[in-house]
């Protein structure tokens, strides 16, 4: 059976659709990462987060990751999905998961989606606090 | 030849892209971009990486680069 | 802060609230992990999975669950939630999840919340199959 | 003194609950009751393991168990 892939960039996450995208009948687990905006960054109050993408990369390069992982697993579904724009404290920024048959497989490959979209695909994130702003990880 | 720049590279440049034009002929190599922008723009140095992609895939230094392609400035990614 | 903490035994999992319970301004990272009945096991089609639970007891272990859990991880929100009686295939019978500021402790976590469940929890699952049905690890 | 019954344990004694009465004591430890309950229904035995949980905890083999405690056998939990 071919594994069905969702990859998106997106201005606003539902995040409540993600398990209707990632559950099967053939999957006993299902592993979802979201990850949000956080009000503090080394004690400094972050009022927002921005984020821009080169959008036809990024896509490429979540489709890589999407199919490393289902080489490495055997997955059913995968997820890779990330937002853009401002984004308040709270809000979901990406959300990524995949459902397997047992779950060493799901979790797996859920973090290797996340570590490796990290590294990998051309989305920046600037950090507002209330007197300045900073691009996240530009400067040593 | 035009160049995509994004997040500090953006601000940096001051804009969302660059061209090079007139009678310097453009850059024939990932290795050569990277020299020329740097060369322009001298805060390009303080990054922790700069990464070049080419028709939206990561390029090695070696890579040549012709008309056409479409080329971006990779600063270090922070998604997520 | 007080670690707020949601432990449920329920007819019928709602998936979409999860992250609602989980979501947290100081989060920056939520895991989830569902786990779901699959068509099935072993080579045999599987018609229905039917839950039965110790329910007093089944509680008090998953809070200790939780509350092991916090201690060995900073964590900001933990769910565990598992349901009972007879569950189709495809259905949701159990989530857990936690979030905290950075992803490895969420899925580490997650990770421990699901495996110490199945240890411990007292929740027992018989496989429906066509002509027969049996208590899942009952027999050696 | 009443032995709540789950699962497999419930299936092979035929009922939710067992009962100790008439003339016999009651057992007066964990490991007491097991070796009863094994006693009177051997499938018991064919089990991958059994516990005992005393008022909605587990329970050791040693623990003395008296009138009015909530005692439950455990068989192999298989949540999830």
């Amino acid at each position: 059976m071919k594994q069905k892939t969702t990859i998106e960039i997106v201005d606003q996450i539902d995040v409540s659709q993600v398990y209707g995208e990632l559950s099967h009948p053939h999957s006993g687990g299902v592993c979802v990462f979201v990850g949000s905006v956080r009000e503090f960054t080394q004690n400094e109050q972050v009022m927002a987060l921005e984020f821009e993408t080169y959008k036809a990369m990024a896509l490429k390069e979540m489709a890589k990751i999407a199919d490393a992982a289902s080489q490495k697993w055997t997955l059913n579904r995968v997820v890779l999905r990330h937002a853009i724009g401002k984004k308040e404290v709270g809000e979901p920024v990406v959300v990524v998961g995949a459902s397997s048959a047992h779950r060493d497989a799901c979790f797996e490959a859920c973090r290797f989606l996340i570590d490796t979209l990290k590294e990998r695909v051309p989305i920046w994130k600037k950090e507002i606090f209330k007197n300045k702003s900073v691009w996240v990880s530009a400067t040593p | 030849m035009e160049v995509l720049l994004f997040g500090i590279a953006k601000d940096i440049v001051g804009k969302p892209s660059f061209r090079f034009e007139g009678e310097d002929a453009p850059p024939s190599s990932v290795s050569e971009l990277k020299k020329r922008m740097k060369a322009a723009f001298p805060e390009l140095e303080r990054l922790s990486s700069l990464a070049v992609a080419v028709n939206s895939e990561y390029a090695e230094d070696g890579q040549s680069l012709k008309q056409g392609d479409e080329i971006a400035l990779i600063p270090p990614v922070s998604g997520g």
